[in-house]
This record gives structure tokens, C-alpha cells and sequence, in this order.
């Protein structure tokens, strides 16, 4: 499981915050600029965070690029623990210690018709880069996020969206990949490829629906890491074919095909 | 200009800052950040003598001020090793010391063999936190007699320095240093791992695939001074300090206690250059104090006016 | 209404939630800030059968998650104990259990029968992590026969219960708590403290006024979870889990892990409060989950589906 | 060596941050709404303060009251590692986790003609505080203050200051002990009580010169606490007279007559 993508080159540098936005009680986007980062990173790729100079957290952070301007970068992210508790309280000219761009990135180089992307609560973060190289790639893209309620739906960036949420305060009441499957199941197109992010119970749903219908998916991982960069073997992902071992996601993944892995 | 190397046996090496086993992969992966020509040396993964997959997820979760990780000595084995990342790290001008792991002392035999007829191998470090397979998984480096026969056995093989690695996590581990110095060892390198737990309070479940797995980082960096210190007042062979060192000062205390070198290991994680930092921060240190050589830092520890413990009892 | 009350031996304990030996003073220092009442009970600062002084300083020193001390076990002496504080604590209604400490055997069952002649001590625990004066400074807690023979010497003493205080400085703590176990001490606790070190750079000279220190906190919680895991599979009296717990969370990880009752040490430091937080905390966790007795959490960890760290070798 | 200064009862709360004042780079002040302790507080007592919610730093970080107005709590303070790095970059609104009242305060109840205030540093913190209980007790209160350079005087609220830097930045040129020593010998008034704090050197230096003139010196330690309320004994001051071991500085101090401890 070797590395092929290390076109862009692993940097590790302090970059100033430049904007930080409270997109409701318990999302928060941070901007900072990076034009090293913004100009190599790939949909997919992640980078890896240096909360603060004390031991706790001790490890970085990691998180997927959510967007790209000029020569800023985005991040989306939810109050998890400690990291990201500390990350929310960061100000406007704080310093932060990025490493990065690391992992494989989504292969948008497939012959699909239509690209779909699926986004589960926070998972969205990696969709908005991800549409617009698809777009690039001159592909038909359509996004499907879920979340718990709409608060949690990141819909910024996005073009052609339909949503689900599990209490039902925006568009489809139920799971994401409920209504993916109603959107398979109506619009019988042949050749389409799935994108996925998102918790893991969701990853195994869409996986059972891919192979029921024969569909292409990628999906991104958020295994634990220790480094984030190959060096550690903490973040292990079984592979269904057992003779191969484990792949480690922050180097082999984030992103895997979803019929290579064990969730 | 600050002397900055020192020796093992015959073997000089640049100076006294290098990455622990186990967390700098094999030295080629992270090239591009550090230069490694820069450092003391790179201690490789554990390589054994088959490849090993590892153990399964979950292998890593972060403690107050630590990580515990139970990887399983996942390494593509001591051939593959040979074959395809020795040539890598030649090219790197890397001082190269191998680190060997095994279920059973043939085993450990047996890949320091392999690596003794490659060429490009500067020294050994032997990893006797295992389980010894024929002894029903009783961990080599909590057997006293198993440490002095595996030193005993790979003495034979190699004039090369043989470094034995102590585990930390036996009553009086400054034994374990003298069995393996009588047998020959040049040197001996701690810590390795406390033994370390965690539980998910949700689930129920370890944290860890193993149940128990290995604790390092900052949390144990006192645990690390203290057992380096009794090591170092029980044998004269070198001794490389090795437990939660994140920077300069860290380092500093290891050497002040009687260290003669130090190995950086969860700390590559977090800032992958910092090993050559750190190296750069002693030789700075050095220069800002009129310190001529690193080695005059070596065992400085001023423990006059100190009381010992039994003292207070009596 | 959730049962939070356990037995040792013949004596019935309100919750599972203690303080631990020196941590909390005598118990009547705090007792404006909290009611000590809702606490399982009180382990006592460690008595001697003279006073001590203790240590000179330094005696503490922050270290990542965790703190080294060297207090040397000053106290005021079990007969001052007796006529100054014990009244004090029988007003509070605090259930006490006295902490024994002692240079010698003999020292060990004096402060025991000083203590059961006086009135209103609940049961006994016996820190074994003291020197030895006879043996040369040899801690008693690290030798098994010393830790046998205090435990058969001070049972002979009492019908209350025998806590023994178990160090983690050993290989296998787990032979130390059969060894307990079977010269019949009614529990054990664990763990006290881990060997730990500092040095200021500047100085050259160590932290601690001892050189080495006992080492408690966050940091050393994966150590004494793996440590408690080891000793609940090997013997069937209750165990006391002790190191690191600062929340509900932490002490549900001992409890799970086996642990029938825990002691909140370093964290009453920073928060004087925090034991009856966390004894609150245990039950409102049963009454979310449905949890009708707290004992059905103890020993409930979930180890289907995981791997020993031999087997990965085979 | 009991306490007998409990009558201010120590509280466990929560106080919110009113006022941030960066008094110089290196320099904070913090304002506090703690109408419990402005209250109750004697010069010479402190609060513990628990710096957040982490584990790094594990304790709480001990700092005297620097002054008190209506209900507001001030401390001042330098970076000098990690918690009071964390501590300097609060923002208003934050709360803060605080246990005091501590300690035993100065007495102000002896019968001197003046009152001498000595302080070093931000060993100065304590005076303010001080100067006003003696005033109200109808005391002449005069103060010398020394620090490096005439950034970290702290001279507000003082009324009647003589400065001494080590770089002659402001007023004498040399240590503030030198300066008082010269006050002495100039103004040989009978009867006066000297009150210190400031770095362990200077109450060495203060110490033998009071011993000399045969001045009362009452001396306020920094020793370095776990708990700050008695329980751990990890405070321990050496005592000149053998036989009673030793004093705890959070509880039998931090203020000591210097004629009874061993620096
Ligand atoms: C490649 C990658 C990309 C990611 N991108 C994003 C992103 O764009 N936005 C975002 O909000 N998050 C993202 N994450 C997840 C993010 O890294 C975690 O939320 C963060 O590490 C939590 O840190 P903490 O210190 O706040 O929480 P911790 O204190 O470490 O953990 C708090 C709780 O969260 C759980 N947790 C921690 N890490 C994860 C994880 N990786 N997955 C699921 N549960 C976890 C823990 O088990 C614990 O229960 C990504 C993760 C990976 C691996
Ligand atoms: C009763 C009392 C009152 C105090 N009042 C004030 C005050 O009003 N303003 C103020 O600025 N400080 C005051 N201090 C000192 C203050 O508590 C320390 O500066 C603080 O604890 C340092 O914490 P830190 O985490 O920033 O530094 P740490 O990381 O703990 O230490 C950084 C460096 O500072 C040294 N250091 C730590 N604590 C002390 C100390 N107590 N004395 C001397 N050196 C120390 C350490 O050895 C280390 O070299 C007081 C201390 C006490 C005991
Ligand atoms: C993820 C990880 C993997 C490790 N693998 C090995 C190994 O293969 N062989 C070995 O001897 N030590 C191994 N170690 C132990 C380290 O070399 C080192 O002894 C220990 O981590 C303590 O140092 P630290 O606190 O600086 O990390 C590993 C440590 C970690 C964290
Ligand atoms: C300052 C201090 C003093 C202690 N004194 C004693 C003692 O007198 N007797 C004893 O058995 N244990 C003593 N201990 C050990 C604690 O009871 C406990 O076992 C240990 O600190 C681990 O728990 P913790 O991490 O929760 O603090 C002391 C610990 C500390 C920090
Ligand atoms: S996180 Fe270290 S190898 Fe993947
Ligand atoms: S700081 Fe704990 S007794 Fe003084």
C-alpha cells in the first residue's frame, strides 16, 4: 500500500489566523493564511494541528481542508474534547502550528457521469474542495448531506444539495443514505461514483448500499493518529483481503475504496 | 566550537541526540522534514524475523500528558528491511543502529545475523520488551536470566556496540543493567513503555486492542530520570536516556543525570524535527555556558545537601 | 435510588468513593469545604509511632499531569493522632480508616495496637512503601516476604479490616496482592506512588530535597489502571484502585476495570471537593443508565473481541 | 505553629473576569467580581487559582491580592511559565476558578512609629493591601521598592515610594535592601517595623540587615504549594529552632517573622 500521492509536499509551518466565525453554538470555522497549504492541498487531504505548546492535548488534531481562497484556508469543526475546545478559543493573530498536507486524496480522475457526495454531520468539511476540482474535471456533481439537525448541515460552498436530518428540521426526515437510496432507486443513472465523509455507522450503511447496487465509493476515514504521517502505525485499518495486513489511513488514506476495508 | 560526539566502543558517533525505536518508521519516511545526517543516529523499528502486521485497531490512545500504543511491532521484517530501506537510508548518509525484537533468542539470533552480513549497520539495540514465546509470553526484559542469555548469545555474533534495551517496568531495573554489562553489552538504553491502560467508560471496552498497551510521552519523563538514575550508579557502560523528552531542557536533564546520549521517541510525533532541535539546543546550551564539550554535562548532577530517603528513617 | 454501599469483610461502606492516605490531611483541615460524611471514608495521612518532621525542601514539584513529592510521611504521631484529631473526626461523623507506616515490623503492629485501643477506627491500611531499616532501606513493598510477614504480624493484631497499600514499583504487583491475600489482609489498595525524578538545569541539582520522589496525578492513571487490571484477575478480595482519578470518569474506569471501591489522591489539591463530586457523579451515572447498584459496574469491562499481546506472537 | 487566622473563610468559586489590563509587555493585571473575598481578604493572604479545566498546569498557581475596590478582586503578575502564560491570555467574561481566602495575613497590630514596606518584583503585589490597613490603623507607612528596571515597579496605590533598579533606570541605582539600608542610617528612627516580599536573595539580604539594626521584619515566602490549605505538606519552611521541624508556608505563612525561618 504505497503512498503515490506524495505530489504535494508535507510542510510543517505556523500560519496566522486570519478570520474566526462561530457558525452556530457548536461549529466553528477558522480561516488562516497559508498560500504553502492552499496552493498544494488536495480534496481529501488533511492537515494536522498543534493545539498549543503544553502537553495537552499532547498529540496534533487532524482536520480536512474545508475550503480554499486565494491564499487562505478553511477548517470547520465541532467541540469534541480538549483540542477542539481549545481550538474554538483561539483569536483573530494567533499563530498555528500546521503540518501538512497529509494523505491520499479523493481520485477524481474517474469516468463517472455523475459524481455524488455524501457528507454525514461534519464529514461535510472535505465535500466543498472535493465538488469544485470534480467540476474542474468537468463531472455533474450533486451533494447529499445528513446531519442530526440543521444546525449541523454544512451546506456553505455547496451547489446542488439535498439534505436529511434525524429530527427532520430540514429536508428529508431520516438518514442520508435513506435518501440516497430513494435517489438511486428513482434516477436510474448507470454510471455514477460515490464520495463519502462522515461517523462510521453512516460509512457502513452507504458501503451495504453501494454493493447492493454496484456503485463506485470512496470514503474518508477519521481513524485516531498519533503522527498523521506515516511514522507511528497507530491509525491501522483492516483490510478485507487479510493476506495484505493493515493499511495505515493517514498514509494509504484517509481515503479508500469502501469495498477494501473493514469498518 | 563545542565537541558535540562521543563514543561506544569503537564506534564514534556526531553527537549525543537520537530517535527512539519505533517512532521515526525507518528513517526514510520523514527525510524530507530533518535532515537525519544530523543526528547521533536513527534507531530503526523493531525488526524481526518475519514480517509482522501488527496488532488490530484500535493501537493508539492519547493520556494525560501520554499516548499508550500497542502497534505489535508491526515491520516488514528484517529482509525486506535489508533489501529495500537499507540502501534508502545509505543514500541518507544515516548512522544506522538496528533495533531487534523476537519471540524466542534464536530469533533474535537470527536477525541480527541478516543484518550483521548487509552492510551499513552501525550498531544494535536489542528490544527485550517481547513476550518469550517458550516461556508462555513471560516478557524477556522482566527475566533476568533471559536478559543476560540474550545478551550472552548476540555477544557472539558481532563485534559490532550492542545496546540492550531495559524496560521499565521491573522492581530494580539497575539488575537488568548489570546482567547485561557483565555479558558484555557496550551500552543499555531506557525506558521503554510502562505498561499503560485505558477504558472507555461509554462502551466498556480497553481502549486498546491489547487490552494493556505501552505508555510514553511526558507523563513518564520522571519515571524515565529516575530509573536512568539508578542505572547509571550501577554500571559503567554507557547509558541512553530515553522517556518523554520533548526539548532541549528535557534532554539536558537526562544528560545532567548521568545519560551519556538520549533518544527523542512520541515527541517525533508531534514535530518531526525535533530531534535535530534538540541537538542544535544542546550544542547552543553548551556555547551560551562555556561548555567545551557535551560531555562535561554527563552525570553534573549536584546532589550535594540531598538526603536520602532511608536517612529520614533513622 | 441506586445502591451505593459495598463490604469489606464485616463492615459496610456508605459509596465507594474515599480519599487517599496524604492527600487529605487528618480530615478535619477541610471539612469547611466539604461534607465528609457522603465519603466512603477517610484514609488517614500515614502515622508513625513517633512524630516525624518529614522531608526537608523541596518537597514538590509540577511535572506534565502529575507531581513528585518527598514528604518523608511528617506527621504528628499516632498518640498525638489519638487525643487531638480522632475526637475531632468522630464529631464529623467521617468514617476513618488509619494509614500505618513503619521502619520496622515491629513499628508497623505498635502504631496498630495504639490504635485499636483507641475508639472509632473503621479499619486499618498498611503502606508498605516505606524503608526498611533493618534490611538496609530495602522497601518493604517491593520485597514479598517483608510484605507477607507485615500482613500476617499485623493481622494477628486486629478483627477490623486490613487494607495492604501496594507499590506499582514492582514487576508483578499482582504476587504481592496474593501474598496479602493469603496471610489474610481483608483488601488491597493500589497504587501509591511511582519512583519519579526532576532536575532543574540551571542549578544542576535535583527538584526534590530527596533526589527521587513518588510520582502522583493524571499521568501516572494508564499505569495504575493496568496495574489494578493485573491485580483483580489474580486475587479475590476487594482492591482499592487509587492514581489519577479526578473526575467520575476516571473512577468509573477503575470501577469497571474491577476496582470495588476507589481513593481520590492529588486531585483534592485542586479541587478539595472533587471526592463527594465524584461520589455524586458515580450515582447520577447509574441512575442515567438504569444502574440499580454501583456494584454492577465493578469489574464490567468488556475484553470480548480483543487480543493478548502473546497471542499476536504465535 | 497553628493558624489562627481563620477567620476569613476559605471559599471554592467561580469569579467572572472584569477588567485585563497589560500593565507592560510583561506585566498583567486581572480583575476579578469576588465581593466574598474583596471582603474578607487581609494584606498578606492569597488565592489559589486554577488556571483551566486541563491538566497542564495541574495545580493551582497562588497569587496575592494586589488590591481590592467595592466588590473587584486585582492581581498582578509576570509570565513565568506555563500557567501564567495561560493566565495572561484570559479575556473578559472568562470565569475563573478561585480558592481563598489563604494563608496568614501580615500583622498590622503591632505599635511601631513606621511602617517600612519592602518589595522586589512582583513581590510588591501584597503591598498595596497592606499600606491601607496599616494607614487605617493610624500608621506613618513609607515604601522601597527595587526591581530590575523601572518596567516592573509597581507602583501604583503606593503612596509614599523610594525605588531602587538594578539598572538605575529609576531612582537608586543598586538593590532596594542597599537603598533601605542607607534610609536607616540617615533617619535613625527608633521605632519601626519592616514588611517584605519580593525574591528569596532580597529577604536574605533584608533578613541580616534587620538582624543588624535589630528591626521587627515580618517577611512574606513564594514557596512553591500544592494544595495552598495544609493538607499536603509540600510547602515545608525550615525553622531556625530545630525542635519543631517545620512550618507550613500556605498555612503557618506565608508571612513569617524573619527571625523565625531559615530561607
Ligand atoms: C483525517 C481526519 C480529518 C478530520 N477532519 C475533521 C474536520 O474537518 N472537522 C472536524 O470537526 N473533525 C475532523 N476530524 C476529527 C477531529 O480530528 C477530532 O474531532 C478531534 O481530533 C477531536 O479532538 P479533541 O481533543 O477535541 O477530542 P478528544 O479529547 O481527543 O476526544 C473527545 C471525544 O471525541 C472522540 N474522538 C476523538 N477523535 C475522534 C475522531 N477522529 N473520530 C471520532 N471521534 C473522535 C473521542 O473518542 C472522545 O470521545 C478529522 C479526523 C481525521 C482523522
Ligand atoms: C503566596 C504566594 C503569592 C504569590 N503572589 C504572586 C503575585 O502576586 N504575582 C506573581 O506574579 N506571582 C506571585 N506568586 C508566584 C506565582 O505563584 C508563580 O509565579 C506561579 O506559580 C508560576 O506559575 P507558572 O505556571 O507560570 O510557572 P511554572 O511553570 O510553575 O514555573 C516557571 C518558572 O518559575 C519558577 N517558579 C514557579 N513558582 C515560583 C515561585 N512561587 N517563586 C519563584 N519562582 C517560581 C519555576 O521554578 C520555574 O523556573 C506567588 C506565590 C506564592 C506562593
Ligand atoms: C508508537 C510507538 C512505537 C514504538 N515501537 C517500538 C519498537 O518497535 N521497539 C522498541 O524498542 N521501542 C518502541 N517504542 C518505545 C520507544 O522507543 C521509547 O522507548 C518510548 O516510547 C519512550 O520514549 P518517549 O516517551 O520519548 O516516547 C515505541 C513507542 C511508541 C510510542
Ligand atoms: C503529597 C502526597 C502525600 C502522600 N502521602 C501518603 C502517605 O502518607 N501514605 C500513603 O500511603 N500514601 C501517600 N500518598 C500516596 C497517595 O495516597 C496515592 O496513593 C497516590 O498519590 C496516587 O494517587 P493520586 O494519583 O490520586 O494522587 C501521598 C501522595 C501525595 C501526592
Ligand atoms: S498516524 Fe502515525 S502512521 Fe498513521
Ligand atoms: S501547600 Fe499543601 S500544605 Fe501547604
Amino acid at each position: 500500500m504505497a503512498n503515490k500521492f506524495l505530489d504535494s509536499k508535507m510542510i510543517q509551518q505556523n500560519f496566522e489566523l486570519t478570520k474566526i466565525i462561530s457558525i452556530n453554538s457548536s461549529i466553528t470555522k477558522l480561516t488562516f493564511h497559508a498560500p504553502e497549504i492552499a496552493r498544494s492541498i488536495l480534496p481529501g487531504q488533511f492537515i494536522n494541528i498543534k493545539i498549543d505548546e503544553t502537553t495537552v492535548p499532547l498529540l496534533r488534531r487532524p482536520f480536512s481542508v474545508y475550503y480554499v481562497q486565494e491564499n487562505s484556508v478553511e477548517i470547520v469543526f465541532g467541540v469534541m474534547g480538549t483540542g477542539t475546545k481549545k481550538l474554538s478559543l483561539k483569536k483573530v493573530g494567533d499563530m498555528l502550528d500546521v503540518l501538512g498536507p497529509l494523505g491520499k486524496p479523493f481520485n477524481v480522475s474517474d469516468n463517472e457521469e455523475l459524481s455524488i457526495l455524501v457528507g454525514g454531520g461534519l464529514g461535510a468539511a472535505s465535500l466543498p474542495l472535493l465538488q469544485n476540482h470534480l467540476i474542474q474535471k468537468g463531472k455533474n456533481v450533486i451533494t447529499f448531506l445528513g446531519a442530526r439537525t440543521k444546525e449541523y448541515l454544512l451546506t456553505s460552498y455547496l451547489n446542488d444539495v439535498r439534505t436529511a436530518t434525524d429530527d427532520g428540521s430540514s429536508g428529508y426526515h431520516g438518514t442520508v443514505v435513506e435518501l440516497l437510496k430513494h435517489f438511486l432507486i428513482e434516477n436510474k443513472k448507470k454510471n455514477c461514483k460515490i464520495y463519502a465523509c462522515g461517523p462510521t455507522p453512516m460509512l457502513v450503511a452507504l458501503t451495504n448500499l453501494t454493493e447492493e447496487y454496484n456503485i463506485r465509493c470512496e470514503i474518508s476515514l477519521e481513524t485516531a493518529m498519533a503522527c498523521g504521517f506515516g511514522i507511528c502505525q497507530g491509525c491501522a485499518v483492516e483490510l478485507k483481503n487479510k493476506e495484505m495486513g493493515f493499511a495505515l489511513s493517514c498514509k494509504d488514506g484517509p481515503v479508500f475504496n469502501s469495498n477494501e476495508i473493514i469498518l | 566550537m563545542v565537541k558535540t560526539s562521543f563514543k561506544i566502543g569503537n564506534v564514534e558517533f556526531k553527537n549525543r541526540v537520537f530517535v527512539a525505536s519505533g517512532t521515526f518508521g525507518y528513517g526514510d519516511e520523514i527525510s524530507e522534514l530533518l535532515d537525519i545526517k544530523k543526528l547521533g543516529g536513527i534507531f530503526t523499528k523493531s525488526l524481526t524475523l518475519k514480517p509482522r502486521k501488527g496488532n488490530p485497531p484500535p493501537r493508539i490512545v492519547e493520556t494525560a500528558s501520554g499516548l499508550i500504543n500497542s502497534i505489535g511491532l508491526a515491520n516488514i521484517g528484517v529482509e525486506k528491511f535489508v533489501s529495500e530501506k537499507l540502501p534508502l537510508l545509505k543514500q541518507l548518509n544515516a548512522v544506522i543502529i538496528a533495533n531487534i525484537a523476537g519471540g524466542t533468542i534464536e530469533e533474535y539470533c537470527r536477525v541480527l545475523e541478516k543484518l550483521e552480513s548487509a552492510n551499513g549497520i552501525t550498531a544494535y539495540e536489542i528490544n527485550i520488551s517481547c513476550p518469550n514465546v517458550k516461556e508462555g509470553g513471560l516478557n524477556f526484559g522482566t527475566d533476568l536470566k533471559a536478559t543476560a542469555e540474550i545478551t550472552k548469545m548476540v555477544r557472539r555474533l558481532t563485534s559490532k556496540p550492542i545496546i540492550l534495551k531495559l524496560t521499565p517496568n521491573v522492581t530494580r531495573v539497575s539488575e537488568f543493567a548489570k546482567a547485561a554489562e557483565s555479558e558484555g553489552a557496550d551500552a543499555v538504553s531506557l525506558i521503554n513503555t510502562l505498561v499503560g491502560m485505558a477504558v472507555n467508560v461509554k462502551t466498556r471496552k480497553p481502549k486498546i486492542s491489547t487490552v494493556t498497551g505501552g505508555l510514553s510521552g511526558p507523563a513518564i519523563k520522571p519515571v524515565a530520570l529516575a530509573k536512568v538514575y539508578e542505572v547509571v550508579n550501577a554500571v559503567k557502560i554507557p547509558v541512553f536516556g530515553i522517556g518523554g523528552i520533548a526539548n532541549t531542557e528535557d534532554a539536558l536533564e537526562f544528560l545532567i543525570v548521568g545519560a551519556n546520549a538520549i533518544q527523542v521517541g512520541t515527541a517525533n510525533f508531534i514535530n518531526p524535527n525535533i530531534s535535530v532541535s534538540i541537538a542544535e539546543g544542546i550544542e547552543k546550551f553548551c556555547l551560551d555556558n562555556g561548555i567545551a564539550d557535551v560531555g562535561m554535562i554527563v552525570g553534573s548532577l549536584d546532589t550535594s545537601g540531598n538526603e536520602s530517603v532511608l536517612k529520614s528513617w533513622l
